[in-house]
């Protein structure tokens, strides 16, 4: 019983929030929006060099993985840099693609795995748990489907739609495509595949809320109003205190669906990495006022990031759901 | 105590039903916050102004019809109900408007409403300033006397419409004890020595930096005012008083006019039938929000005739405005939260609502903006505990 | 359209209201915890002389009514003064009786009605929309049931149950008894009788938060912490304005409900009462801190009350259905 | 980062699950808030105490067992899971012991500690007065100086277990400045001079005014002290130095074992199989809350671990117990909200659970008082947004 992150860990995040910090996230995110990848995936090449990308992969396809516990410190840090792209999917088509091949699927996964475990590649994927649309569709280097037990190699991929979350931005795979494996086995996959990457998603969502916290906080303590900073008037004190509250008790949540993979933890991670990240972002907009109103403004990156993952890999209503499901 | 209609009342209903069946385009218009939608939107005033729709409680010399209060939450309800428009002539017509009927001249009001009404002109309002949110006292903008008018100079923003607007109204210091941000160096009263003008955005000296919303719209802007010249013609009221006079515009906006219950009854009308339609019936989950959303409707339109009828037996409204502000508000964003949920994965996109009303994205963003503005639902809790419930003022 | 109460109905309030306040119901509310009805009959009495018990009980049955309005004004008062015994139910058996006159079924009105319009008895009763428990059955004059399309005088009840609100005792009726009624006109004139249950509870709870809401703004002014009033803290002010918006919100729901008395607008003014003063009664306890967790402090009888108001004739989420349900 | 138990924690949990199924009363103990209930709950803490159960952290010597923290949390795990009566010595163990192990002499332990394993005494507390609930710092009741020992006078209040307590325990002014309510006459710095005492509740002088809570039970009673004796043996620490020692338990009392995470998780299994078992099962409307009370306690579970490891890695935890405080408190509420409205009509009976374990309503009732006592909620907010956000002091 040790349920803390060990040296090596922290140490792995505070070099993800340097190299994260330098990288100037925010330009790369706001450009992703405008449908330029490019200083994106200069963010993605740093995350590779950190290994990000190796940690939901198998030793045996150039992974180092598959490291549930890293990927969540890897994504907390993802959440709080804003960064762009399709981050938790890529987790999620390396997981599907190493599960396929523990069930003896080897194929797909020699074929795609290395590259992803170097990040060399990005993918993208829709599942039966995931909505009709992939994140990122028209940037991802690989669009898998795996609906209907087929894994199938998307011929491409429809309108791109976009979301309250500039830096997101979705389009339904095209149907048919090379079939890449079929089978229970596919279904099988797509259920670890879906656990990962709400657990991914919980991860980056509180990463998410904490960034909004802590922009809040350092707001309060200058804004003046009425003769004084805003961070002296109770109301914004208590609804501050409120929001950590519920960081605070996400955060063992995130790491505990990290440690055990039992479809109740993922679950309950993902509720309430969802509601307490947009709870922290509807007290940041409130405390900032017009100023956090607007899209110039940085904050928006994280408040709209928020209301989007609270719902991608399906809502809190959704995940409650099997919650329960997970204890009959 | 009832909620009967005279017939002269339903009559009028009927009258605004049929128009508006006739009239109201078949798919919603592009949204006013763009330079397309906001074209698309005139126009619509242009046509309700047509027939008298545009300002019903106004008087017929202004292009109204005269309509009471009950008339005017009557059409409110049916325009609403019949997916109609956003108003983008809003800001003029709550804000502007009831000013001049208390404040302005005879002249001025000859010359303002009509275009006013028609949509010819379309006002943004300037209230904000950088460095004062909901502390409208603290404004630094100045108004300088010159010869036949006054000269602004200053920067204004949260600036709503004024992306695309073509005029714009205001406060402006005129007066002596220019106020700064902390306590030490404010003026004892920062409240005095304001001014209260009109002026047009293409003025030479005037630039106009529309900024995006969180959904990246341009739903306002920022004005940056360099001895920009307004004729004297255009002060309404003394020079010096022009926070009494706002004041009694803000305890407009806050009260009665600003959100009809029109809009909430159509929206949670939307929202049953949306959830009636969900393929999956027997998830109750989101019943009871969908529920909460048809009685908070109710609530704030059986509020509002409550207030009506006080109005009509002469009665007035002050501090219980804070109330209405912080309910519809918070109301609002709670009923499109629901919406976004009902819609699944689709709940996040900026086109992903069905074609039988407004965006609820869209709308969800507007809502977001309720509790902060025309004084932030904070200053309005300790404005209730304070003037409502008597609480001892001082801390905060 | 005039939403408004009339100068008479206004007078009424205040009536029954300087009434109340000299009649010592606090006392009388203890007695009747402690299963002592004398005080509280005494109280009923004077209720009966301002005319009441006759508000629903049309004019054939030397009544007055049935005026809804009234009967609401005259429920807030006794929500404000918690006044003990079976108030709504003596108003539903009335509008039982009453409504199936309506439907031919003259003989229980001609024999009930008048004593229950002069207050000379009390009753209480079962309804199918109702839990199996009875009101102060063992108080009251009249213990009705009518379930399965049967009305009948109970002859005797179960034993006694008590309440997290001290005075209010449940009993469920014993099966059979004199039969007095029987068929689909029942059941209509159950629903009826249902419908301003649900209104009555609604204004009752009404003032039972507009109670807790003045002494707690009372109490805030006086009691000091830390060197100054509680009031002037802001998160103290700002939870009593939220209780005000949401009982000032409830009150034209109330009363909207009473003049329609349409079954959407009663169960939207059931909801709102139940979680507005129920809200208030968290609040109330919380901003009073241990004093107000005493039975022997006053505020005690209206925090027990306003929750189980909250549930009595159905819980919120029971009439949350019957709000959309209304829709149909 | 891991969830495992060693072979020997393992061990250990099935030794007490063992223990507890043979010893565990098959049906709940009357309320411990009752006379009856009292002394029945004391037979049980004797029962525990047999067989070493009662205070399984503490040394040997004094009737533990020397668990560490990890087997403390899983005996308390266990313990709730099996459905054991609620614990009658909890003041004394929670708030007492770790105070006299941290300052307590050794012939004071020697003395208090094992009678109090057994339930031999119970211990109440004595914090409170009626003018100062939250600010502590503001007590009044005296211990004056006599021959040998002190002499208590005063008034007590919200004193826990003291209607049916055999000791108490708490501060007392013996230096200069009494305090007085308002903030002028407030000494400099009222928290000097108090002492930390322990006294019989049956010495002359001590009258017990037992005081009912919401459901009627005396759960706490006022104390009327007048000039009580207590011999300097029964002073804890040294005099004048009672607000440091005080607050170390204080401290404790919001941290890690006020509420074990066994009793919520318990609670919500509880809940779960309750929900299931309801007769309308296509009825989801609670089930969003029902998933909230689970993931509520495994929350508080995983967090506790997270804070057990980091105490048994050396770390201390200081402000955080506010956090601690704050979520358990209003967890504990919403998931008895929740299961009252489960049982409908029979939510408002004192005695309307279902036999499978504690009643609901009592229990809800004492949630109740968890954001009120050990520091409300609003002063752990304070602390929370001063020490752990930052945020500047000064105004409230």
């Amino acid at each position: 019983m040790r349920f803390l992150l060990d040296d090596e860990q922290r140490e792995f995040a505070r070099s993800l929030d340097a190299m994260l910090t330098a990288a100037d996230t925010v330009a790369a995110a706001r450009a992703w929006g405008a449908g330029e990848h490019g200083p994106g995936r200069a963010v993605w090449a740093r995350l590779a060099d950190a290994g990000v990308f190796a940690l939901p992969v198998p030793e045996e396809y150039e992974g180092v993985g598959p490291l549930s516990v890293e990927t969540a410190v890897a994504f907390v840090e993802l959440g709080r840099h804003a960064v762009p792209g399709p981050v938790v999917e890529t987790v999620a088509a390396a997981v599907l693609l190493a599960q396929l091949a523990e069930a003896g699927e080897r194929e797909p996964a020699k074929r795609f795995l290395p590259s992803l475990a170097s990040g060399a590649a990005s993918a993208t994927l829709t599942l039966p748990q995931s909505g009709p649309l992939a994140l990122d569709a028209d940037a991802a280097d690989l669009v898998l489907t795996a609906v209907d037990g087929e894994l199938r190699l998307a011929p491409g991929h429809a309108r791109v739609r976009r979301s309250l979350d500039p830096a997101r931005r979705l389009a339904a795979p095209l149907p048919g495509g090379e079939l890449l494996a079929s089978g229970p086995a596919v279904t099988a996959a797509a259920r670890h595949a879906t656990a990962w990457a709400a657990l991914a998603t919980a991860a980056q969502s509180l990463g998410v809320g904490l960034a909004l916290l802590d922009r809040t906080v350092a707001y309060a303590k200058q804004r003046a109003q009425f003769g004084a900073p805003i961070g002296t008037f109770q109301a914004v004190k208590h609804r501050l205190a409120d929001v950590l509250v519920r960081l605070e008790f996400t955060r063992p949540l995130v790491f505990g669906a990290a440690t055990t993979l039992a479809p109740g933890d993922v679950a309950a991670a993902k509720v309430s990495a969802g509601e307490s990240a947009y709870g922290a972002a509807r007290a940041a907009l409130q405390l900032h006022g017009a100023i956090g109103y607007t899209a110039e403004f940085d904050l928006s990156l994280w408040l709209t990031k928020a209301r989007a993952l609270r719902g991608a890999w399906g809502d809190p209503g959704v995940w409650r759901e099997r919650v329960l499901a997970a204890r009959e | 105590m009832d909620l009967e209609f005279t017939p002269e009342e339903a009559e009028f209903r009927q009258r605004a039903r049929d128009w508006l069946a006739a009239h109201v385009p078949p798919r919603p218009l592009p949204s006013l916050e763009t330079a397309e939608g906001f074209t698309a939107h005139r126009a619509w005033e242009r046509e309700l102004a047509a027939d008298r729709w545009s300002v019903v409680s106004w008087p017929e010399e202004y292009g109204g019809q005269g309509a009471d209060i009950v008339k005017w939450l009557v059409f409110e309800e049916e325009y609403y109900a019949a997916g109609a428009p956003g108003r983008v002539s809003q800001n003029g017509i709550n804000l502007l408007a009831p000013t001049l009927f208390d404040f302005g001249t005879e002249e001025q009001r000859a010359r303002v409403l009509p275009a006013m009404a028609t949509g010819e002109v379309i006002w943004a309002q300037a209230w904000s300033e950088p460095e004062s949110g909901s502390d409208l006292a603290s404004l630094r903008s100045t108004a300088r006397r010159t010869d036949g008018g006054w000269l602004l100079s200053g920067q204004k923003t949260w600036s709503s419409r004024a992306a695309f607007a073509d005029r714009a109204f205001g406060l402006f210091r005129s007066g002596p004890g220019e106020p700064h941000g902390t306590a030490a160096d404010r003026p004892a009263k920062p409240h005095h020595g304001l001014t209260y003008l009109m002026f047009p955005l293409d003025a030479d000296g005037v630039t106009v930096r529309p900024v995006g919303r969180l959904d990246g719209k341009p739903a306002f802007a920022e004005l940056f005012l360099d001895d920009v010249f307004v004729p004297d013609e255009d002060v309404i009221g003394e020079p010096g008083q022009g926070w009494r006079i706002a004041m009694s515009t803000t305890g407009n906006e806050r009260g009665l006019t600003l959100r009809s219950p029109g809009r909430f009854l159509a929206a949670a009308d939307r929202l049953v039938r949306q959830w009636r339609a969900r393929t999956d019936t027997a998830d109750t989950a989101l019943r009871d929000r969908v529920a909460d959303a048809v009685i908070g409707a109710r609530a704030y339109e059986l509020f509002t005739w409550a207030n009506a009828s006080r109005f009509t037996a002469g009665g007035t409204i002050g501090a219980e405005s804070s109330l209405n502000k912080v309910f519809w508000s918070e109301y609002d964003i709670a009923l499109h939260e629901t919406a976004l949920d009902l819609l699944g994965p689709d709940g996040e996109l900026l086109d992903g609502s069905p074609a039988d009303g407004p965006d609820w994205t869209e709308g969800y963003v507007f809502s977001l903006a309720g509790p902060i503005y025309a004084g932030t639902n904070e200053i309005q809790r300790d404005i209730i505990a304070e003037r409502l419930l008597g609480l001892p003022k001082g801390r905060r």
